[in-house]
């Protein structure tokens, strides 16, 4: 029974794996792929997100933040130096890190609320400088002519190579974090949210821990927002403020602490929310307008219900059904 | 356990029902406003629109949708484009550049337009160049950033007064009152910002200095702060560049510390909602913009007065306020548009209509007159603007 | 730098304090009796301004509509409570965090589709110039913003030290389980603490208004500065809360004053980062020793 | 072998002395008890011993290595585990996963690792389940293995607990007060449970109140009383020890 019942989730994460990869190949619609490879970034944050919030209970408001160096490195380094690619990209990912690890240092010392009041402190500041180191970062104006992912002589410049890229990358940001809360760093960060005297009687580095965590998904949040700010080709402040950081702390809490399923399909239903206008065909456009005109209402509002009735999130929803038939403590 | 799940489900019903009435209520509000074009034999002309209806600059976008939507209805009232009805595609960007380079997508790719009005904020506009680019379609801007047109691109025009025109006029205003010595004060967003260096990069051309350079956040409460190290210069006058609800407290700061500079703002302030929130601190506030303030200003036998009047009678009708310079941006955004598609044969290309765009000579719109030249999108002179002072909570023309 | 200079400085630096001391006091009242931060307190801040403009809107005289704003964004702290946050009031900070930011983002989007987008004006308490002390100008409802929150600051710390209900909230704060034992109904503390906490966010909001006007995006920002305010004071008592709003207050203006105005956001957070990580029970808070 | 050694080691809380000039040594492959009336210090002793507090003065040798000051995390490396007297499991987790983060010390997958897994990480990981599933049938909770902490019964919950600290491969195991709330039986099964552990070559310190338990399996005992150590000795030497029966007649009840 719990053979076959592990073997169904595989399965339908494998038909799921096909489904995305084939979007490209049935689709030439660039809108819809632009959308849906927005969702694949988002979806790239949030499994780090998931990481730190749902696995490891750290909360961070200042993602946003981490995903906007990643993406304005990346974007200066190849329009200014001619930096290739992948290298940007990589640079973009490491400054995130940096500057997760510098944040994470003195702040994971601190409890809920102060670390909530760091990490947005953070968020503002970033705010401030990416308006006002117009030198990099051209200030309001934004940096454009952002050049399309390429390593070597091989460009990747249509939408479905683009979308293919993200979701090559998002498909391997969840493989790492489900191997990894499976393995021995993801047992402690569990741990950790479950009992912290516990784990440090276990001998885990609780602090170490926390920073490590913080760190990784600085990193993903920074190695996304480089991949975004190549799929868009223009980045200005405004996308990386503190609403954004909210918004993906949205996704983790409704798709469920503890899971990483979970907020993958809250990121993709918040983030198509944004869009769903246009993604249901036959839509009345006086419908669409009130869906648009009401998207954070909606959010807000599915936020508190989720948290209300839904403590564990949509995941905790599945899970209890799961329980009930088959005693299988994994989580995938 | 039943009462638990009960004292649960209440609250939670209450406001689902609450939400679910509200929405239902605005779905009924919205819905009549969409029915613009009647069916006529020839198919539609899709333009398409990408306007901030939420986020911060919804207060510009909706001023902006309201007139679309009005003119719209009278354009096809008069029988569309040669007969082809007109349609109008709005999208919300959300005051976010990628929802608005989504958008854009959407509309070439979803929807087929011919041309793009948009987006409301420079960032958004500037966000959209790429796919513009790519499939070719004008676009014509209603954010006011030097850099749409600074930045040049054959596709993309501009119906705001950019900074670029206004700074140079505002400068020529304060030379002629023989001020030498300015301090500048902008807010850091994308507007002030600009304008801020527009006015630092020209200031030498009319043997003027700044003195004393302070900004101020979007959402600041309070400059007294700066006003007193501008206090401290020894400059003659404040010229600031805002757009926000922070002039009003610039204006209200100096009055409180008995500041006697004068004080020049800039079209950001051609707004009800300054005058108001600045009170009597506004009165001598001087700021340079386009005449439809005073439709008079255009002189009162000349096309551009009866165009205003005609606008200004039928918006504030409709919509029970007048209406504000961003409206007018939209006004002439879209009649840009479908003018030149009057202008052009059955069946032509979006390629085509960039060209017609651009060959426009003389549009009288609400902006001022609109000639666009291969390098000059923006289309406007210094002729279309005038110097406003606010008398008795009014706009009144500032004579030199 | 003259005398008079740095006193406007001062004046401009103890009047924004004091509103951030406001905000920050409703953060404190919440924090004191929950444990948690409610993130929707900038929120009331907009709602007592709007709330207010759109009563004088109705015809009502100022001071009426004034006090209906405050009352009616009390009455809208209430429900939200009631609603949103009693359902799981003995959950882990981080899921009452969520719902009170849930919680915002809902008021904010809701007013503006109530009250529209642009900003809105109020008109000021007291009519006339504004005073001159020894140089320095200070407008009159200035006056109106320290004295309600010498008001407010006086009130809470009598509420704290003097009532039963007072001393009964600071049992709350440091056991509900301990509290509910003695008898303490804690249901009640809560909803009454955000009731109050929501009528002082409104105060500051209505206060506000006639200097600054309002508009539906308010919130957020003065959130973040008296949630600073209330972090660098040190939560949990009143006259923390104060003593953060002004110090944020103070170091704005001189950050202005001798530093830049383009970075005087960041100076101020710089500095609240370093007080949290060197001291992060802040500047008056005492230190907690965990328990094994 | 002296294996552990503790020195003059005192600590105040505000102005009460909670441990005072406390000394005594432990030998390897002993069972040593810990006993003495409520507040007499016994877990404040044992959270000087593993790093949770910090003494004011004093010693603790592990193997002739000063641990005073060390961070509670590197007292487990260095070789003493412990429990709590309320038992701090991880609840979501399963028995399995909570003796495998028992095992952090022992194991080596980093982030990188883990995230890839690699080759050497699969070996890691399989044989550190053989491990865990062995110190659960040590233990005697092989039944749950499966289970989240939070659903297995009370009586189980120490046990795990105690497989939880085994995991760590410790020289020096800490129980504070295993037998809280088992029933006879359980206390009878824990008892055999403390031998085998013991001939594992695991030394053992219990903190516990049941003195049935504590005469049964301990060669030694400590007993302290407001901090300080009042006696030390063999069980029946303190059965008999005036001050011990004095101090406990103190507290209404427990018998000797």
């Amino acid at each position: 029974m719990r053979w076959t019942r592990r073997r169904l989730g595989i399965t339908l994460l494998g038909v799921m794996g096909i489904a995305i990869a084939a979007v490209p190949f049935l689709t030439d619609d660039r809108y819809l792929l632009k959308v849906l490879t927005f969702v694949g970034v988002n979806a790239i944050v949030v499994a780090g997100l998931a990481l730190l919030f749902g696995y490891a209970g750290q909360i961070s408001l200042g993602h946003a933040a981490f995903f906007g160096l990643g993406a304005y490195m990346s974007a200066y380094l190849t329009t200014t130096h001619q930096t290739p690619w992948l290298l940007a990209v990589l640079a973009g990912t490491g400054i995130a890190a940096a500057g997760g690890l510098l944040l994470a240092l003195p702040s994971l010392r601190l409890k809920g609320h102060y670390l909530a009041m760091a990490t947005l402190g953070f968020n503002e500041i970033m705010s401030v400088l990416f308006v006002e180191l117009r030198g990099i970062t051209g200030g309001n104006n934004g940096l454009s002519g952002i050049p399309f992912p390429s390593i070597g002589s091989f460009v990747i410049d249509t939408p479905a190579g683009i979308y293919l890229l993200v979701w090559g990358v998002a498909a391997l940001a969840f493989l790492g974090a489900a191997n990894l809360v499976r393995t021995r760093p993801g047992r402690a960060m569990r741990a950790l949210h479950g009992s912290e005297l516990g784990a440090v009687a276990s001998g885990v580095d609780t602090t170490r821990l926390k920073v490590q965590v913080f760190a990784l998904s600085a990193a993903l949040a920074g190695l996304a927002g480089a991949l975004y700010a190549h799929a868009v080709g223009f980045i200005s402040p405004t996308q990386f403020s503190l609403e954004f950081s909210i918004l993906l702390v949205a996704m983790v809490v409704v798709g469920g602490t503890g899971s990483l399923v979970g907020p993958f399909f809250a990121a993709v239903v918040l983030t198509l929310l944004q869009y769903v206008h246009a993604l249901i065909p036959g839509l009345g456009n006086d419908v669409a307008s009130v869906i648009q005109d009401w998207e954070v209402d909606i959010s807000g509002m599915v936020m508190i219900l989720t948290v209300i009735f839904l403590p564990g999130g949509f995941a905790a929803l599945v899970r209890r059904k799961r329980i009930g038939v088959a005693v299988d403590g994994e989580t995938v | 356990m039943t009462g638990k799940w009960l004292q649960r489900m209440l609250p939670a019903t209450v406001v689902l029902t609450l939400v679910v009435a509200s929405l239902a209520g605005c779905s009924q509000a919205d819905s009549s406003s969409d029915e613009g074009g009647e069916e006529t034999a020839k198919e539609p002309y899709t333009i398409g629109a990408v306007l901030s209806l939420s986020g911060t600059y919804a207060g510009l976008g909706e001023p902006e949708k309201n007139t679309i939507e009005m003119e719209l209805e009278r354009i096809n009232e008069d029988g569309g484009v040669n007969g082809h009805p007109v349609k109008v595609v709005i999208e919300d960007d959300a005051t976010d550049p990628a929802k608005a380079q989504a958008a854009t997508v959407r509309l070439i790719e979803q929807v087929d337009v011919l041309a793009i009005i948009g987006a409301t904020g420079t960032g958004q506009t500037m966000g959209m160049r790429g796919d513009i680019d790519r499939a070719g379609i004008p676009q014509v801007s209603v954010a006011g950033g030097t850099v749409v047109t600074a930045q040049f691109d054959p596709l993309v025009f501009q119906t705001p007064w950019s900074n670029s025109l206004v700074v140079p006029f505002t400068l020529s205003r304060l030379r002629d009152a023989g001020i030498t010595k300015i301090a500048l004060m902008y807010d850091t967003g994308g507007f002030g910002a600009d304008g801020g260096d527009v006015v630092k990069a020209t200031v030498g051309e009319y043997g003027i200095s700044v003195v004393a350079e302070q900004t101020f956040n979007p959402g600041d409460t309070d400059m007294t702060a700066q006003l007193t190290m501008v206090k401290g210069s020894d400059a003659e006058a404040v010229v600031l560049w805002n757009a926000g609800k922070e002039s009003a407290i610039v204006a209200k700061n100096m009055q409180q510390l008995s500041m006697m500079l004068p004080l020049y703002g800039c079209h950001g302030n051609a707004r009800a909602e300054f005058a108001e929130g600045a009170g009597d601190a506004a009165e001598g506030f001087r700021f340079a913009a386009g005449k439809i303030l005073l439709p008079e200003t255009y002189g009162t036998d000349s096309m551009s007065y009866r165009v205003a009047t005609d606008f200004v009678e039928r918006y504030t009708e409709r919509y029970g306020k007048a209406p504000d310079t961003f409206a007018g941006h939209a006004y002439d955004a879209l009649y840009l548009i479908v003018e030149a598609m009057r202008r052009l044969p059955e069946g032509f290309t979006t390629a085509e209509l960039r060209d017609e765009i651009e060959r426009t000579d003389d549009f009288v719109g609400i902006g001022g007159i609109f000639t666009f030249t291969e390098s000059d999108h923006n289309g406007m002179s210094e002729d279309d603007l005038v110097m406003y002072r606010i008398q008795d909570g009014a706009w009144v023309l500032d004579t030199p | 730098m003259d005398s008079a200079a740095l006193l406007q400085f001062a004046i401009a630096g103890l009047k924004n304090g004091a509103i951030y001391a406001l905000v920050a006091l409703g953060f404190t009242l919440v924090f004191g009796s929950t444990g948690i931060i409610n993130f929707a307190q900038g929120e009331f801040f907009m709602l007592g301004g709007m709330l207010a403009v759109f009563f004088v809107r109705l015809g009502l005289p100022l001071p009426i509509a004034v006090i209906a704003g405050v009352l009616a964004t009390a009455g809208i702290g209430l429900a939200f409570e009631r609603l949103a946050l009693r359902p799981r009031r003995d959950s882990g900070p981080l899921v009452l965090i969520i719902i009170t930011i849930g919680g915002s983002m809902v008021m904010k989007s809701l007013s503006r589709h109530v009250f529209g987008g642009s900003e809105l004006s109020l008109p000021a308490f007291s009519e006339g110039p504004s005073i001159v002390v020894a140089g320095a100008a200070i407008e009159r409802q200035a006056f109106w913003v320290w004295g309600l929150t010498i008001i407010a600051v006086v009130g809470l710390t009598w509420l704290y030290s003097k009532t039963k209900f007072g001393r009964s909230m600071r049992a709350c704060s440091l056991s509900h389980e301990a509290s509910r034992l003695m008898g303490i109904d804690t249901a009640r503390i809560v909803m009454v603490s955000f009731g109050l906490a929501a009528v002082l966010g409104g105060i500051a909001g209505v206060v506000v208004a006639p200097l600054t006007q309002t508009s539906f995006d308010v919130g957020a920002r003065i959130g973040v500065k008296g949630f600073a305010a209330a972090i660098l004071g040190g939560l949990g008592n009143p006259i923390a809360a104060v003593v953060g709003g002004l110090t944020l207050g103070l170091v704005e203006s001189m950050s202005i004053a001798f530093i830049s105005s383009t970075y005087k956001d960041v100076i101020a957070l710089v500095l609240l980062l370093l007080v949290l990580f060197v001291r992060p029970e802040g500047i008056l808070g005492r230190a907690t020793r965990e328990k094994v | 072998m002296r294996l552990l050694a503790v020195c003059d080691l005192s600590k105040r809380f505000g102005g009460l002395a909670a441990v005072d000039g406390v000394s005594f040594d432990v030998h390897e492959g002993t069972i040593k008890a810990v006993i003495g009336p409520n507040g007499a210090g016994k877990s404040t002793l044992f959270n000087l011993i593993t790093g949770f507090d910090r003494p004011d003065v004093g010693s603790v040798d592990l193997l002739g290595c000063n641990i005073v000051g060390m961070n509670p995390h590197k007292v487990v490396r260095a070789g003493i585990s412990r429990t709590f007297q309320n038992t701090q499991l991880f609840e979501e987790l399963t028995a399995l996963d909570n003796v495998l983060v028992g095992m952090h010390t022992q194991l080596r997958t980093g982030f990188l690792g883990g995230a890839l897994r690699l080759p050497w990480t699969l070996t890691e990981e399989r044989r550190a389940r053989e491990r865990a599933s062995y110190l659960l049938r040590l233990v005697g909770v092989e039944q749950y293995v499966m289970t989240p902490a939070a659903d297995i019964p009370h009586g189980m919950r120490r046990l795990l607990e105690i497989a939880r600290a085994l995991a760590a491969a410790p020289r020096l195991l800490l129980l504070d007060e295993p037998a809280a709330g088992l029933n006879n039986r359980e206390t009878q099964s824990l008892a055999r449970t403390l031998y085998r552990i013991r001939d594992e070559g695991v030394t053992i310190v219990v903190v516990e109140h049941d003195m049935g338990l504590v005469m049964e399996v301990s060669e030694e005992i400590v007993v302290l009383d407001r901090g300080r150590k009042i006696a030390e000795g063999p069980p029946l030497l303190i059965q008999k020890d005036a001050a011990v029966i004095e101090a406990y007649l103190g507290e209404e009840g427990e018998y000797v």
